[in-house]
């Protein structure tokens, strides 16, 4: 049966590109870490800790329509946890024997505080923190999710909503200084288990945690997105009440995605902790939190690698940008949104789509001619770019706008 | 006024400028080359600073964008015409100053990140900077870590000495004590309540008020905070009406001081009355910019230096300034001590005849500066500044009247017994 | 089987709906309505425009929920179910305007139907089998689509966009199949086609239609319920339905 | 706590609690009043909205400024050619951007939220090149200044009054706007049916346009306002922005009345809590409060049962 032969493979599960992710993989593994001195280095680490977030928003917002606004928030739990132990670490009595109270946070002594509060205690253990720092975003995000989600919370309103979150989170952090650092954050924090985290050596290793964590995530989103259930998220996206009506609780999936976009937040969190060595309540916020937002639709928001390409390129740019023009930096970043939501809506991957990769095949297919046949090419990127998104967030206002029903 | 001040700003951006002015002495600069030649660049710089044989590079990191820029925007032009007065002076140790500039933009680890890049991949010498303690925190692990030196121009809660810091705005209770013993001997000052915008320091300085307070047998009668950026500032004024404080003791900062010095004024609580008198430690005459010299007049101010000083260390800087920057421009007290920051730092390089940090560090303590437009200074061994406090009383045009001021030097004290 | 045969056994009616109400803001678009549905039958509710027909569809399946009254399906209560429960029950449901993932291919569409996977852990570790692969290249035969099983859903025609939508439906293999106005943007041979389809599966099943093409009715119905004004009008065979006088008056007679 | 006080004082202080609220409450429909019509009625998330204020306030800075240096005369009646300017500039600013950028966009409202970010960041920069990174102080006439004192302790500041009556007209301008003019019904028409509106002759393009620069000339207008009793500074928009939404949306994004309803909300909220708790406290539970009726109540306040 012909059929057969043709069902198996469907058209938009064409193989994955390994060879894209191997090309990443010695970027990040082996070009960066020789063409780099340290300080360089430990800065393009920093900035892969926001690729997480990114990944994550591929997954919510590029598949499954879900925009949040608060994914600085699940970065910032996931710092913050991972800071608390740390901080903990490096009060001990002996560093801190000028304080009025030593062996507990300074913060905590200069706001009168005498004994450490009871949420802190926990932190003192490693395996309590290495679990806490996914448990407690993610947990958050649950708590959101089932509230928002089965609800049909949608759209533009679960956007601004977890903006509000947010906003929330910020000022409770900064007024609660004694237990939380406050608008200071947590800082000066030194060691890992004894390990001296600022040494040279201990920042080249945690880069490549760091890179390793990161694939590990990239795996895990490659693989819900090429699943089934990506293929549902899409379909929900595109078409909500028909994926119900063929039976799915489509709340659950929601949350789900949701969930693991808040984890991979919360990891590179704790990794932006350990390599840069303090967490602030500005990562809590808005502006962070759609900043990443904006990595992710540069990268190309379907496209995971883009994610990387685009947290990467946005911020190399913010630094080179804002060390020579510290002015003119807004302007840039300010039009640099403008310009790929309004001329790319793919964003880079969207770009190597239309422009790079045709030339690419034309350029491999004219290598091959005389050993095989040339083989037509199935011209999936040809089907236009921006129709998707377009239909997805449409549908996606629709759907928040037919809440009240 | 505008067109200057955004000449100035423009201005910040084009640091090659320096090296036109920097021709203007030329006749020191060949002077002080052959000193340059007698003092070997191996002989000041053994720690692989950035230092030539002519130059020595400086960094200046404040925030150019984002919310802060609105207060770092003074520091950074009283630093700039700080290295500019000394390069044309000759520089320090023969060499001319260059200096790097970052913008932290608002932002705390941008601070760092900047940080570390002036320390790590510009090797400079000293870097002028930060305002903000979240920012000063932020990078306090920095300096330490790679052993730079970092001129802190804010006033600030204390509670810190780092061996990295030379602090040259006033630390709590140097600002605070003065301020409230003036009140209550002056004003007869029974009652006091407490306002701040939501952060270490007014905290911490309100903690450190209210224990004087009790210590004078003083009564305080509210405690508030809002978050920075709050604008709406109604129901505390309602609550300051009601519990009717001889004192409002207000440590707001930022945007929220607009809102609150105008919502205090349209609520009828009229400051040139003083009933109540309003005593602030966080309104220089830049903020009052903002605020409106008519929205602010009558209120107090406990500080170190405020721009109508008649001191001719004084006149000759506030005249230098409004050279440089504009003749509209303001002066206020962190812009003072921002202008400290690169004299200071001359003067140790001197003293120790070297670029190396241990070195500047050693010769720190002690040191006097006796052209400060505040008058004289001396760095104490906790890397606070000796000063005076004084008291201002802001006129309506936008300016504060010197009304008192400290007979004595104020020892710094940022790790106060009793007070914390 | 006989319709006689099954008429006589008339309490285990496949859907049974009574005393349906819902209310808007105090308008109610379905007021007391009761509606029994047998096994294999195809029941055909027409109406004006506003009359209620689709949201007694919405209600059956969960989209709306009702006022009053109470929804049983093979003596299952609906009324306080969830969307896809409803659907775990055995009813399908096809809208108005075709709702398919036009990013998807027709072979996609077809899988994400395909009722196995339907929870997160069950879709994360879905595979696409041989038993997967055969079902969705029967229903793909079924509603005409074999040649299109790869291309994308989006270069559809209208019509096909319709079949595959009931395909999606079939490959669920419900017990009632709800279908809203399925022939509408269809040429005349597509609706003999599609006329044809609905025949052919109901044979194990039973069907309830919304549509406004009477020949179309005339061809498929066994019975036909006219709404009016969220109240049933009038019930019975096409030719009796045509023949009474309020449907004359309120309906056919405009 | 109340303990220590007479009833007359307790009454005064709960009579000017209320009016404090009342005050927050201007300032809060103000605020909203035009993005619900941009966000409510055209579904554009405009992260941009305060930017828009902002700009008002500056021309009014501009305004005050050009005033005092050539016609002091008039100094006392400026405000009012200001807050004119301040519609017609931050409206044809809006008219502007609506052309470039928003009418790409309508069928993506989620992509207007990060567009019009791109562009409060450039507004923000552009306000600190041209006006410096310092605050502006916009100086008031006298006769805004002070307070009227109704008794001994109840003192009513003018200004506030300024901003309540202003809101109270701007509020029914709008309403009328939407409600009885063409423009409004033409708004209302292209929002529920674009293709239709555009079938029976409505010029959407036209209809969009007016729309959203009326929207940012009422936030034009607001900034002006708001020079009274908040800041002018690059950078002072963005304190509004979350509010404002959470405004919009807690009143049910479509509706007017739903707008100003929840505006009177939050603001008695938080002005109650403000005066129970410490600021920063009354401002999380406020917040917390919204979002939890949000999301057991996700279509807000106020909004009609559809059907669809």
């Amino acid at each position: 049966m012909s059929s057969q032969i043709s069902a198996a493979p469907a058209q938009n599960s064409s193989p994955v590109d390994w060879w894209k992710y191997l090309l990443l993989a010695v970027i990040l593994l082996v070009v960066l870490p020789l063409a780099l001195d340290i300080f360089r280095l430990n800065l393009i680490g920093k900035y892969l800790t926001y690729a997480f977030v990114a990944i994550g928003l591929v997954l919510c917002w590029g598949c499954g329509g879900i925009l949040s606004l608060g994914q600085g928030v699940f970065f910032g739990l996931g710092g913050y946890c991972m800071a608390m132990f740390l901080k903990l670490e490096a009060s001990n009595p002996e560093a801190t024997a000028i304080q009025s109270t030593p062996g507990i946070p300074d913060f905590m002594d200069w706001n009168q505080l005498t004994e450490l509060p009871w949420f802190w205690q926990p932190f003192h253990s490693l395996s309590f923190t290495l679990l806490a720092v996914i448990a407690v975003p993610v947990i958050f995000a649950f708590i959101i999710g089932v509230a928002m989600f089965t609800r049909r919370v949608g759209g533009v309103y679960f956007a601004i909503i977890t903006q509000a979150i947010a906003a929330i989170l910020t000022i409770l952090i900064i007024g609660q200084q004694g237990y939380t650092g406050g608008v200071n954050g947590i800082t000066d924090l030194r060691t890992f288990v004894g390990w001296d985290i600022r040494t040279e050596s201990a920042q080249y290793l945690l880069y490549f945690v760091n890179v390793a964590l990161l694939f590990a995530c990239l795996f895990a989103a490659l693989y819900i997105k090429r699943c089934k259930l990506g293929r549902l998220l899409v379909a929900m996206r595109e078409k909500e009440d028909r994926v119900r009506f063929s039976g799915y609780n489509v709340a659950s999936f929601k949350i789900f995605v949701f969930c693991i976009g808040a984890a991979f937040a919360a990891i590179g969190g704790a990794m932006f902790t350990l390599q840069v060595g303090f967490m602030s309540p500005s990562f809590v916020g808005i502006v962070p939190s759609i900043e990443m937002v904006i990595f992710c639709a540069v990268g190309g928001r379907l496209s995971l690698l883009g994610a990387v390409y685009g947290t990467l390129l946005v911020n190399l740019a913010k630094t080179s940008f804002s060390e020579s023009f510290p002015e003119l930096w807004l302007f840039a970043m300010g039009a640099l949104f403008i310009g790929v939501v309004l001329a790319f809506p793919d964003g880079l991957a969207g770009l190597y789509q239309t422009y790079i990769q045709p030339w690419f095949k034309h350029f491999i297919n004219r290598e091959k001619v005389g050993l095989t046949p040339p083989a037509p090419i199935p011209e999936k990127t040809t089907t236009p770019a921006k129709e998707p998104v377009a239909s997805s967030l449409s549908s996606s206002l629709e759907e928040s706008r037919n809440v009240p029903a | 006024m505008q067109k200057l001040n955004k000449s100035g700003l423009s201005n910040v951006l084009r640091r090659n400028i320096l090296k036109g002015m920097m021709a203007l002495p030329a006749a020191m600069l060949v002077s002080q080359l052959s000193l340059a030649a007698a003092m070997s660049t191996a002989d000041v710089n053994t720690t692989g600073l950035a230092v030539t044989d002519d130059t020595v590079k400086v960094g200046i990191l404040h925030s150019i964008t984002g919310t802060m820029a609105i207060s770092e925007t003074g520091s950074v032009q009283a630093e700039m015409l700080a290295i500019e007065q000394i390069n044309a002076m000759g520089g320090v140790l023969g060499r001319q100053i260059e200096y790097v500039q970052e913008d932290g933009a608002s932002d705390w680890p941008t601070f760092a990140e900047k940080s570390k890049k002036l320390l790590v991949k510009d090797k400079a010498a000293a870097v002028f900077g930060c305002w903000t303690s979240a920012s000063r925190k932020a990078v306090l692990p920095v300096f330490e870590q790679y052993n730079g030196m970092l001129y802190y121009p804010t006033f600030y809660e204390g509670l810190e000495q780092s061996p990295n810091v030379i602090y040259t705005g006033q630390e709590a209770t140097q600002q605070i004590i003065a301020g409230i013993d003036w009140v209550t001997k002056t004003k007869d000052a029974k009652s006091f309540f407490l306002l701040g915008s939501d952060y270490i320091w007014p905290r911490t300085s309100n903690k450190i008020a209210r224990k004087h307070i009790d210590k004078l047998g003083l009564k305080v009668v509210g405690e508030e905070y809002y978050p920075l950026g709050h604008t709406s500032f109604n129901s505390v004024i309602n609550k300051i009406k009601l519990k009717k404080p001889d004192v409002i003791y207000a440590i707001v900062v930022g945007g929220s001081n607009v809102a609150f010095y105008k919502q205090l004024k349209a609520a009828g609580i009229d400051m040139t009355k003083e009933k109540p008198l309003v005593l602030t430690i966080s309104v220089t005459e830049d903020e009052i910019l903002g605020i409106g010299g008519e929205n602010m007049q009558g209120a107090y101010a406990a500080m170190k230096y405020f721009q109508s000083l008649t001191n001719t260390n004084n006149q000759e800087f506030v005249a230098a300034f409004k050279k440089r920057w504009g003749d509209d421009i303001v002066i206020g007290d962190v812009t003072q001590a921002a202008y400290l920051g690169p004299w200071l730092w001359k003067a140790a390089v001197e003293k120790a005849g070297s670029f190396d940090i241990d070195k500047v560090r050693a010769a720190s303590p002690n040191l006097e500066l006796t052209t400060a437009p505040e008058g004289y200074v001396k760095v104490h061994e906790n890397h606070h500044l000796w000063s005076k406090t004084r008291i201002g009383h802001a006129l309506p045009n936008g300016q504060y009247e010197v009304v008192y001021e400290t007979e004595d030097l104020i020892e710094p004290n940022p790790f106060p017994k009793g007070y914390q | 089987m006989s319709q006689l045969n099954q008429k006589t056994s008339d309490k285990d009616f496949v859907l049974s709906v009574e005393g349906l109400t819902v209310s808007f803001d105090g308008f109610k678009a379905v007021d007391d309505l009761s509606l029994y549905v047998e096994e294999q039958e195809i029941r055909v509710i027409i109406g004006p425009n506003g009359a209620g027909k689709t949201t007694v569809l919405d209600l059956i399946c969960g989209r709306t929920k009702a006022t009053e009254g109470s929804i049983k399906f093979k003596k299952k209560e609906l009324t306080r179910l969830k969307e896809h429960q409803i659907v775990h029950a055995g009813v399908g449901r096809k809208f108005q305007t075709p709702s398919i993932y036009e990013d998807l291919s027709v072979f996609e569409n077809l899988e994400i139907s395909y009722p196995r996977g339907r929870n997160v852990w069950g879709a994360l570790t879905f595979k696409r089998d041989q038993q997967v692969q055969d079902k969705i290249l029967e229903i793909a035969e079924m509603v005409f689509l074999t040649d299109k099983l790869h291309d994308q859903a989006d270069l559809l025609s209208h019509g096909q966009k319709q079949w595959l939508e009931i395909g999606m439906l079939l490959i669920q293999d419900p017990e009632l199949l709800m279908l809203d106005e399925p022939v509408a943007g269809m040429s005349v041979a597509e609706r003999k086609q599609t006329a044809e389809l609905l025949q052919s599966i109901t044979k194990q099943r039973s069907v309830l239609v919304i549509e406004h093409d009477m020949q179309f009715v005339e061809d498929i119905a066994d019975r036909v319920t006219v709404l009016h004004q969220g109240k049933v009008l009038s019930e019975g065979s096409m030719q009796r339905v045509k023949n009474d006088p309020k449907v004359i008056e309120v309906y056919l007679g405009h | 706590m109340f303990a220590d006080y007479t009833s007359s004082e307790l009454t005064a202080i709960f009579a000017m609690q209320g009016f404090a609220g009342l005050i927050l409450f201007s300032v809060f429909v103000l605020m909203a009043l035009g993005l619900a019509i941009i966000f409510g009625q055209m579904g554009v998330i405009n992260m941009a909205h305060g930017e828009f204020m902002i700009l008002g306030a500056y021309i009014t800075y501009l305004t005050s400024q050009l005033f005092s240096a050539y016609l002091p005369s008039l100094f006392d009646g400026y405000f009012f050619i200001a807050m004119l300017l301040a519609f017609v500039v931050t409206g044809a600013l809006g008219a502007l951007v609506e052309w470039a950028m928003i009418r790409h966009l309508y069928k993506r409202p989620l992509d207007t939220l990060l567009a019009t970010w791109g562009l409060s960041l450039i507004l923000q920069q552009l306000y600190r090149t041209v006006f410096g990174a310092r605050e502006v102080g916009v100086s008031l006439p006298d006769w805004l200044m002070g307070s009227y004192a109704i008794t001994d302790i109840i003192e009513v500041p003018i200004n506030g009054i300024f901003v309540m009556v202003l809101t109270i007209f701007i509020t029914i301008g709008v309403y009328l706007l939407m409600q009885k003019s063409r423009l409004g019904k033409q708004t209302r028409a292209v929002v529920q049916n674009r293709a239709m509106a555009g079938a029976v002759g409505i010029n959407t393009e036209k209809v969009d346009r007016y729309t959203f620069a009326l929207g940012c000339g009422i936030a034009g207008v607001a900034g002006s306002a708001f020079t009274m009793v908040g800041s002018t500074g690059p950078t002072a928009g963005q304190l509004y922005i979350v509010d404002t939404f959470l405004v919009v949306v807690f009143g049910g994004a479509s509706s007017l009345l739903g707008t100003v309803a929840s505006a009177f909300t939050i603001s008695q909220a938080q002005s109650t809590m403000e005066f129970f708790l410490s600021g920063s406290m009354a401002k999380v539970l406020t917040l917390l409060t919204v979002v939890g009726i949000l999301m057991l109540r996700p279509q807000g306040l106020f909004s009609l049962k559809v059907r669809r």
